[in-house]
């Protein structure tokens, strides 16, 4: 028996990430987050081409031109945010530092979300002593603080490994650091979704189709979790520059000679109360902006995707 | 109760199992103990004989479960700087950083939990804005940077409280010095804890502020109002009790940051704690007393977390230490 | 006098985009101990008129205009503190889930203590007699041992029963009931109706009872308002509403009843689904799914009117009484 | 023990009480590791052994010597020399000190293994009566008398019979001290805290110093150190960076002084490792790439002396007219003759937290280098670490900083640039391992020739030869910088040693 | 006679409530003793579904019946008995045997807004099933076969792009009810399909399974807690209590002459609209958790006709002169 045409029922427009959209359109400060925090991407990005220095040309780094406050104070045009102790061109080297923290950044997050989104997810899914064990793991994990962790780990490699071979491979060990550490956030999150998710019977639904569990997990349970994750995303990037800065700046983290944020702040912070205050300063200012903008964003995702993150 | 400290035995064993085995693997890997006891002059003959005698040349596991052996009799090594066990060393140390932990957390209890049902009982309120804007800025804003204004500000600037050290101490019972009996101890006390309070204060007021949120749109509380119950019953009674179940979790996972964040605040304000003499211990590689610092550490958390379940299963009744196994 | 008198209430939503009409136009009165009983399907707006009555409607909603008098004290205009005065002891409220109503924090005792300390100034001890004499009154056995116990360890029923009882407490003149039984099971819900309805007729206890149970509503109700995106749509002797309807809409929903067809027919269905408050139709917002639709109640809205045994805000019905009255005046 | 401490905590106070305007609070950048003053030799400890010994004679601020324990001196012949000691000194733990205890001074420093070397001169300490020794070298020695400044008698009753020196070790002299010292020791946290006050009982009545009481805080961070002073946490500090030096200045209250100091900074590059380094014209270029005023003007602004060779002008062996020189074209010729031109890849190490702005000058010097087409891989570690990696010769160019024991050129000579010898322990630092007989034998000569006359041509010589070959790259002479309140008088007791007589402070009262 | 689609034989289900191995350790006695938990859902169930007829499955929170459902689908997996499709024993199949049966049984949900993924469009939701089962079809049959589908079910073939929210709750119903069919299955689960529905979407779609039922020959298991549906939709009733059921019987005999003492105070207890209905019958007490596997009847705590056998031995079910089965030890006894 068909149904006549006057029968069909016809479904209520308008998107899901409509509303989201045009919430975020409404909100004149998330608008300028993003658009600051894709400022921050986009000048990491370019860094190279916008840097009015090329930082490995070896005439990069003069003495000569040491310590030179910003043009609209020293009047000197070549440097727009003046010089650090070094005679380095500030603006060239803070991009190139924002560059260096948001890649350490991002990465670190990167490797945080697949760790505990794959641990979340089988944990979650599978349930049982496989999801006791890892739980008990990451709560663990999760007391000891990554920043702890870091700290200890750091230490540790400096002292076996000798801080030649750390300043060679400090990069990677930043992010392995930061990014091995912090998956329980994730993993704890992921799998509170996925159990709430494991609770609704489309899975239920799917699981009687005969779809295989791996399908079910990554196809059906993942992008039901996505929203809590992009919110830990967010943060947990502001969070890992926040670390690599703090690891830095007690010299755990990126060297002098390739600095981040985070170094050029704990370089610049012996000219702070000598008169060379920007050394110091516009590092820190760039690193709050960046980090207040990356907050903001996850606040608001958080507001408008309404997530449970984790919690017992 | 008495299996739900089983259990949280069980765990706390595993956990310094693992823990322990790190610091061996540390003082094992860094640095030559012989060559530290007995200096240059020594022939290689003789050293290979005392590395012999001390079982430096057995197998991993069995130096470990020596090593194992000691450490719970208490013997984690002899520090190469101080000359003194390590764990002496670190004990004398441990007064030093629980105070300033303890003051911080006073801190954050007394100014977060205000500020956080202000902020969600009133949230359109001037204040409760303002309290966000600042808390949103506040998580920014990195804590050794805090410290550094701090110092800065009221130090230097203002001459108003000293920027390091801890001052005149007194001795409590024979084995705590204690800072907070003198006004010089107060004072130095009070920069190191309040950047240490400011930094870990906006996830504190956020999350309390969050949670209340939460439990006011709860039916439980709609059903107070339609008791007609007072507001500050409501909201001190009914909402704020519910509030503080998540709080206390989080609070006691933040309790590892905030041990990280002593290391911060120690270096910066010169505090003689744990932390300070962590960092120093790595700069010295004075690895010994790294591995005891790792495992005092790893028992701290050990036994706050216990703690925090404790408190929790106390607060929450549902969450009834049975269901743990009392 | 009326206990209650709401008159032309208005209330709306607030969002980021527009003000959403949650209520519109509503006005009803209640005598004293009488019963009635609001109908609605879930988005009607029954819930919201409910909570009205005590100004407890959640954010964002809010009363954009109307009055809501009880006796004749305006309500709507109150301050916090004569509202919570107001709330418990003289209007009191039982909610739809008994699990997630009691504070799962506080013990029993405590919560049913705290509503009579809060109102009258008594002691501790007595307060605490009152409250176990209540608990007995609901039928709850050994309230003793019940006081000092939390709510998770009481059954779903026996915590409605706790709720009825702490509602009782201050004898108030009206229980707002909103769906009080639709989170229990069936053998359950029949004895705590049955309590309701005890207590209300021993007591002179008038009572607001929101239900989408036309079944539970006709047991218990003197009254019935049927409610349709934010609109009362009719209103009368719950008798009369059920053999009688008058709207559309209360005719479609009795209809579809399966008892009002054969078994192993197809029941008789009202096309569509309720409008949610941001896509109310214009005119009367049943049209859409109304068989008799005009072009005109597309347009306007129908005024509320009496048709002999209950009022109805529909031009079908105004129109056939407008044509009874033409062929009475013809007749005359 | 715990009672002591509650004693000496209680003692503390009252004298806190009782003398509070007599106080010294200082932070230096570190304290003595241990209270042996024959463990380690160090700044800290020689800091310490000033303090709470007294030596038998000491350096005064124009570079003559001043009698101290020893009242005077006499050479008896070329390998001899006479010592008359004070009479009525006793130790602070009321044990007298007599000739006995310079002789048994003298028999431990010559097993300490830090202070071996420079004793090694010393053949044998005679005691002649109660208050008279001889000394004895095995050759004419020039520098006996600079030696002897290292002499800080300690109580032989006191540690006879368990003085065993342990370089890390836990012994009883490490932990217990007895000296004729202007202060005795009340109270010490290894690395937070030392506490000392005055001996009752010290001999020098005539001196103006007047602390009572002193409490020395090892503060590491440059900043906090200075935040310390400026905040008034403490009176003295020790060094100032000179970054901050500009700030401090404008301070109403502080005070700075400044002294230039003997220490020299250079770099070794290290011939066995890089054979471009083998090539004088190499090394010649990179020291003529090195601008070694620009450094010291933009770094160190200009707390220290470009060097253009080792000697200070102190020193015998200084040479007037040896400048540092900077010339990039120049330097670049010399590559491209010594076939370099497109240069090549080298590693360096530097300390990062042992030398003034250590880390910063390693950097300038990297993108120095970069201009003649020298790509240096730097790597800069906590001192702990770098001087282990330093004894390895781990990179082709490091850094070493050398302040000669007895403010002499030839001790600079004998460990930074003769030809490594593990026997004599000539040419311990020679990171370069460069190897000059020639040099070596001047170093020889130098140490016996008496003649002063003689001697300089020698050391002179030495320069000469080094400046030619261009084996080292000396940078410059770093300077001593210490900050005090104004009412605390250290200009008075400051030295280029940076052996503060801290028992001859006058701090005025207000 | 109709030939049984779905037997069911002494399906036994318990759940172990503490997963975690640490916190199975108790004190009894003063020894330390490992102990399980669990709540024993279903407690011996024997149940026939016959081709073509609706089975309904009545009872309050906790007496099983989804649990049921569950089992049957394959979703958990029961503690004990047999559930054979036809002739062939299907409760002990992994995965990849079942998938055969997977294609045969399907089910339908209780929640609209939960049991479509939100994250799919209908077109997803409707294609991964019939691709999966049906891997032969090209792409253009599979979405022939869709909007075919659709259509069946009253929802517009151009609206198949949208997601799940996008529609109200019956109409999801009716998308749920789709996919079920899409694999072509001749019998079908509903847990409580209607009871998160308004009343007068709740005929629309039980409107549409009676039509899919007629067109299809379906066999439904119809688990609800309306005995007014029931009275409408069921062939045959069967009225459990603490994961047994204690009465089977066709629709009409339950409805006019129920026999258990349960089925009579649960049919008392419905609000029925016409006002002439008697007194409720009053239970004592609260449906108890089945944390013990229950001796003798499961209705004994609750039961006015309740003696010393009911407490002992638990009643089998007897088939009764009017074609019904009733478990009570009353009935048997001629006491009720």
């Amino acid at each position: 028996m068909k149904y006549t045409k006057k029968d069909f029922i016809h479904p209520i427009p308008g998107s899901r990430w409509h509303h989201v959209w045009s919430g975020f359109v409404g909100d004149k400060l998330a608008i300028l987050a993003l658009i600051i925090f894709l400022f921050y991407c986009l000048v990491a990005l370019l860094a190279p081409l916008v840097a009015p220095f090329d930082i490995a040309d070896p005439a990069f780094m003069d003495l000569m031109n040491a310590e030179i406050a910003p043009s609209w104070i020293s009047g000197d045009e070549r440097f727009l945010l003046g010089t650090d102790a070094q005679g380095r061109d500030l603006l060239s080297v803070i991009l190139y530092g924002t560059r260096l923290s948001l890649t350490i950044g991002i990465c670190a997050v990167l490797i945080q979300a697949t760790l505990g989104i794959c641990i979340g997810l089988i944990a979650g899914y599978l349930g049982g002593r496989i999801d006791n064990f890892l739980m008990r793991c990451a709560d663990i994990q999760l007391s000891f603080s990554n920043m702890m962790v870091a700290i200890v780990f750091l230490a540790i490699f400096q002292s076996l490994f000798g801080i030649a071979l750390y300043q060679q491979l400090a990069m990677i060990i930043l992010i392995l650091v930061i990014g091995l550490t912090e998956w329980p956030l994730f993993a704890r999150t992921i799998r509170a979704s996925v159990l709430a998710e494991k609770q609704k019977e489309y899975v239920d639904a799917a699981r009687v189709m005969g779809i295989s569990s791996k399908r079910i997990m990554f196809r059906h349970i993942l992008p039901n979790t996505l929203s809590p994750i992009l919110v830990i995303f967010t943060v947990q990037i502001a969070n890992a520059i926040v670390a690599e800065a703090a690891l830095s700046f007690l010299g755990l983290g990126m060297p002098a000679t390739e600095p981040s944020l985070g170094s050029l702040i704990s370089a610049g912070f012996a000219y702070m109360f000598a008169g060379s205050w920007w050394i110091c300063v516009i590092p820190s200012i760039t690193l709050i902006i960046l980090i207040l903008v990356m907050n903001l964003l996850g606040d608001w995702l958080r507001d408008h995707l309404n997530p449970r993150t984790y919690k017992d | 109760m008495l299996i739900f400290l089983l259990r949280r035995l069980v765990q706390a064993c595993f956990v310094m199992i693992i823990i322990s085995i790190i610091s061996f693997a540390i003082q094992d890997k860094l640095g030559d103990p012989v060559q530290q006891m007995v200096g240059m002059t020594v022939s290689p003959e003789e050293r290979n004989q005392l590395r012999n005698e001390l079982g430096l040349n057995d197998g991993f596991f069995s130096q470990y479960w020596r090593f194992a052996k000691g450490a719970i009799h208490g013997d984690l090594g002899t520090s190469y700087y101080y000359k003194e066990p390590a764990l002496d060393v670190i004990l004398n140390k441990l007064p030093a950083t629980l105070e300033l932990a303890f003051c911080a957390i006073l801190i954050i209890i007394f100014v977060a939990t205000p500020c956080g049902v202000l902020a969600a009982i009133k949230p359109r309120h001037l204040l409760s804005r303002l309290l966000m804007i600042v808390s949103s800025i506040g998580l920014s804003v990195p804590i050794f940077i805090v410290a550094i204004l701090m110092v800065y500000v009221f130090s230097i600037e203002l001459n108003m409280a000293p920027s390091f050290g801890r001052g005149q101490t007194t001795e409590i019972f024979g084995l705590w010095h204690s800072g907070l009996f003198t006004k010089d101890g107060l004072k130095h006390l009070l920069l190191p804890s309040l950047s240490l309070a400011i930094a870990l204060m906006p996830i504190f007021v956020r999350l309390i502020r969050a949670e209340m949120m939460e439990v006011l749109q709860s039916e439980y509380i709609r059903f107070a109002w339609s008791k007609g119950l007072s507001a500050p019953r409501i909201y001190f009674k009914h909402a704020l009790k519910n509030t503080m179940l998540p709080v206390i979790t989080v609070g006691g996972i933040q309790a590892g940051t905030l041990v990280a964040y002593t290391i911060l605040t120690e270096t910066i304000f010169q505090w003689p704690g744990m932390g300070f003499l962590f960092m120093d211990a790595v700069n010295r590689v004075d690895t010994p007393l790294v591995s005891a610092y790792l495992i005092v550490v790893g028992g701290i958390f050990v036994i706050t977390n216990t703690l925090v379940d404790l408190i929790y299963g106390l607060v929450n009744p549902t969450v009834r230490l049975a269901s743990h196994g009392l | 006098m009326n206990l209650l008198s709401v008159s032309n209430l208005y209330v709306n939503f607030h969002t980021k985009e527009r003000e959403l009409a949650a209520l519109i136009d509503v006005s009803f009165t209640l005598n004293r101990g009488e019963r009635i009983a609001i109908v609605g399907e879930s988005g009607a707006g029954k819930s919201v008129l409910g909570f009205s009555i005590v100004n407890l409607i959640g954010k964002p909603g809010y009363i954009e205009s109307g009055s809501i008098k009880l006796e004749n004290k305006e309500l709507t205009k109150m301050s916090l503190r004569q509202l919570q005065e107001v709330r418990g002891k003289r209007i009191a409220m039982i909610f739809q889930d008994p699990m997630m109503t009691l504070n799962p924090v506080l013990t029993i005792g405590d919560q049913l203590v705290e509503t009579i300390r809060s109102h009258t100034k008594i002691s501790y001890k007595d307060a605490r007699n009152i409250a176990i004499e209540k608990l007995h009154h609901v039928q709850i056995a050994s309230p003793e041992k019940r006081f000092n116990q939390y709510p998770h360890e009481l059954s779903g029923g026996m915590r409605q029963r706790v709720i009825i009882a702490s509602v009782l407490l201050l004898n108030p003149d009206i229980i707002i009931a909103d769906e009080p039984t639709t989170a229990l099971d069936v053998t359950i819900q029949a004895e705590i109706l049955q309590l309701l309805l005890t207590i209300c007729r021993d007591n002179g206890v008038a009572l607001v009872l929101i239900s989408h149970d036309l079944g539970v509503v006709s047991k218990v109700a003197e009254r019935t308002l049927v409610m349709y995106a934010g609109h009362v749509v009719e209103e009368g002797p719950t008798l009369e509403i059920i053999n009688d309807p008058q709207h559309p809409y209360t005719q479609g929903l009795l209809n579809a009843l399966p008892q009002m067809t054969l078994p192993g027919q197809r029941l008789n269905q009202i096309q569509g689904s309720m409008p949610s408050l941001a896509e109310r139709p214009s005119g009367c917002a049943f049209h859409p799914r109304c068989p008799y639709a005009t072009q005109k109640c597309r347009q306007e809205q129908p005024n509320f009117i009496y048709s002999g045994v209950s009022s109805v805000a529909c031009f079908l019905v105004e129109d056939m009484l407008n044509e009874f009255a033409e062929q009475d005046q013809e007749t005359h | 023990m715990k009672i002591k401490v509650i004693i000496a905590c209680c003692l503390a106070l009252i004298l806190w009480n009782k003398a509070a305007a007599t106080t010294l609070r200082m932070a230096f950048d570190a304290d003595p590791v241990s209270l042996d003053p024959h463990e380690q030799l160090s700044e800290s400890t020689l800091q310490f052994s000033h303090l709470v010994f007294d030596p038998l004679l000491r350096w005064k601020q124009n570079g003559q010597f001043e009698p101290r324990l020893a009242t005077k001196w006499q050479r008896l012949d070329a390998q001899t020399m006479r010592f008359y000691l004070r009479k009525d000194v006793t130790f602070s733990n009321g044990n007298t000190f007599s000739a006995k205890d310079v002789v048994y001074t003298i028999q431990r420093l010559k097993r300490s293994p830090d202070f071996r070397a420079m004793f090694d001169t010393i053949d044998s300490v005679s005691m002649v009566d109660e208050y008279t020794v001889d000394v004895h070298t095995t050759y004419t020695n020039p520098l006996l008398l600079n030696i002897m400044t290292y002499v800080f008698p300690l109580d032989k009753a006191f540690y006879q019979g368990h003085d065993e020196i342990i370089k890390y070790g836990e012994t009883f002299a490490s932990s217990n001290v007895s000296g004729t010292g202007p202060f005795i020791l009340i109270n010490r946290e290894l690395g937070s805290r030392m506490e000392l006050k005055r001996n009752p009982n010290y001999w020098d009545k005539d001196t103006v110093g007047n602390v009572d009481h002193i409490i020395l805080t090892p503060i590491h961070a440059d900043s906090t150190r200075l935040a310390a002073l400026l905040s008034g946490d403490v009176d003295f500090i020790f060094p100032v960076s000179p970054i901050d030096m500009e700030r401090t200045k404008k301070m109403p209250g502080i005070q700075l002084v400044t002294l230039p100091s003997t220490r020299i900074l250079l770099l070794h590059m290290n011939q066995k490792r890089r054979v471009e380094f083998q090539d004088v014209r190499v090394r010649k270029a990179i020291n003529l790439a090195i601008n070694k005023p620009l450094i010291v003007e933009k770094i160190l602004k200009g707390y220290a002396t470009p060097a253009g060779q080792l000697s200070p002008d102190r020193f015998l062996g200084h040479i007037n007219d040896l400048e540092p020189e900077y010339n990039v074209s120049k330097a670049l010729d010399l590559m491209k003759q010594a076939g370099y031109e497109k240069g090549f890849r080298i590693s360096m190490m530097a300390p990062n937290n042992r030398y003034m702005n250590d880390e910063k000058v390693a950097q300038a010097i990297t993108a120095m280098l970069a201009r003649i087409n020298i790509t240096v891989d730097l790597k800069t570690l906590p001192k702990a670490q770098y001087f282990k990696e330093f004894d390895n010769r781990s990179a082709d160019m490091m850094m070493l900083g050398w302040q000669s024991d007895t403010m002499d050129s030839n001790n600079l000579f004998e460990f930074i640039i003769a030809c490594a010898d593990a026997k004599t322990g000539l040419g311990a630092y020679n990171a370069s391992e460069y190897c000059q007989p020639s040099i070596d034998d001047d170093i020889r000569q130098a140490n016996r020739e008496m003649n002063p006359e003689r001697r300089l041509r020698l050391l002179q010589q030495i320069e000469k030869t080094l400046d030619k070959d261009a084996a080292v790259v000396p940078l410059y002479w770093q300077s001593l910088i210490w900050a005090a309140k104004d009412n605390v008088k250290i200009q008075d007791i400051v030295n280029d040693q940076n052996y503060p007589h801290l028992g001859d402070l006058f701090i005025e009262t207000p | 006679m109709a030939t049984p689609l779905i037997q069911i034989s002494g399906l036994e289900k318990a759940f172990t409530t503490n997963e975690s191995w640490l916190s199975q350790w108790r004190f009894h006695r003063g020894k330390l003793r490992r102990h399980k938990d669990s709540i024993h859902a279903l407690n011996g169930v024997n149940l026939t579904i016959n081709q073509g007829e609706t089975v309904c499955v009545v009872g309050e929170t906790g007496c099983g019946k989804s649990t049921l459902a569950r089992v049957i689908m394959g979703l958990t997996t029961p503690s004990a008995g047999e559930i054979h499709y036809l002739d062939q024993r299907i409760d002990h199949l992994n995965n990849r045997q079942r998938m055969f049966f997977r294609r045969r049984m399907q089910m339908v949900f209780q929640n609209p807004y939960a049991s479509l993924n939100p994250r799919m469009t209908v077109y997803q939701t409707l294609s991964e099933p019939i691709s999966f089962h049906n891997p032969q079809l090209s792409q253009s049959q599979v979405d022939e076969q869709i909007d075919e589908l659709l259509e069946s079910v009253g929802i517009s073939a151009s609206s198949s792009d949208r997601y799940p929210h996008e529609f109200s709750g019956g109409q999801r119903q009716r998308i749920s009810l789709a996919r079920a069919l899409s694999v072509e299955p001749d019998f079908i689960v509903a847990d409580e399909p209607l009871s998160a529905l308004d009343v007068s979407v709740q005929a629309q779609v039980l409107n549409l399974m009676m039509d899919k039922q007629e067109e299809r020959n379906l066999s439904y298991l119809f688990i609800t807690h309306d005995l007014a549906v029931v009275e409408h939709f069921a062939t045959r009733v069967a009225v459990m209590y603490l994961g047994r059921i204690c009465e089977l019987a066709p629709t009409k005999t339950l409805f006019s002459a129920p026999k258990h003492p349960y089925t009579r105070a649960l049919l008392s207890a419905i609000p029925r609209l016409d006002s002439n209905t008697a007194q409720p019958i009053r239970l004592i007490g609260e449906v108890p958790t089945p944390v013990e596997k229950p001796i003798g009847c499961v209705f004994q705590a609750r039961c006015p006709y309740a003696n010393q056998r009911c407490y002992e031995h638990s009643p089998a079910m007897t088939l009764q002169r009017d074609g019904s089965s009733v478990a009570c030890h009353a009935i048997e006894e001629g006491r009720l």
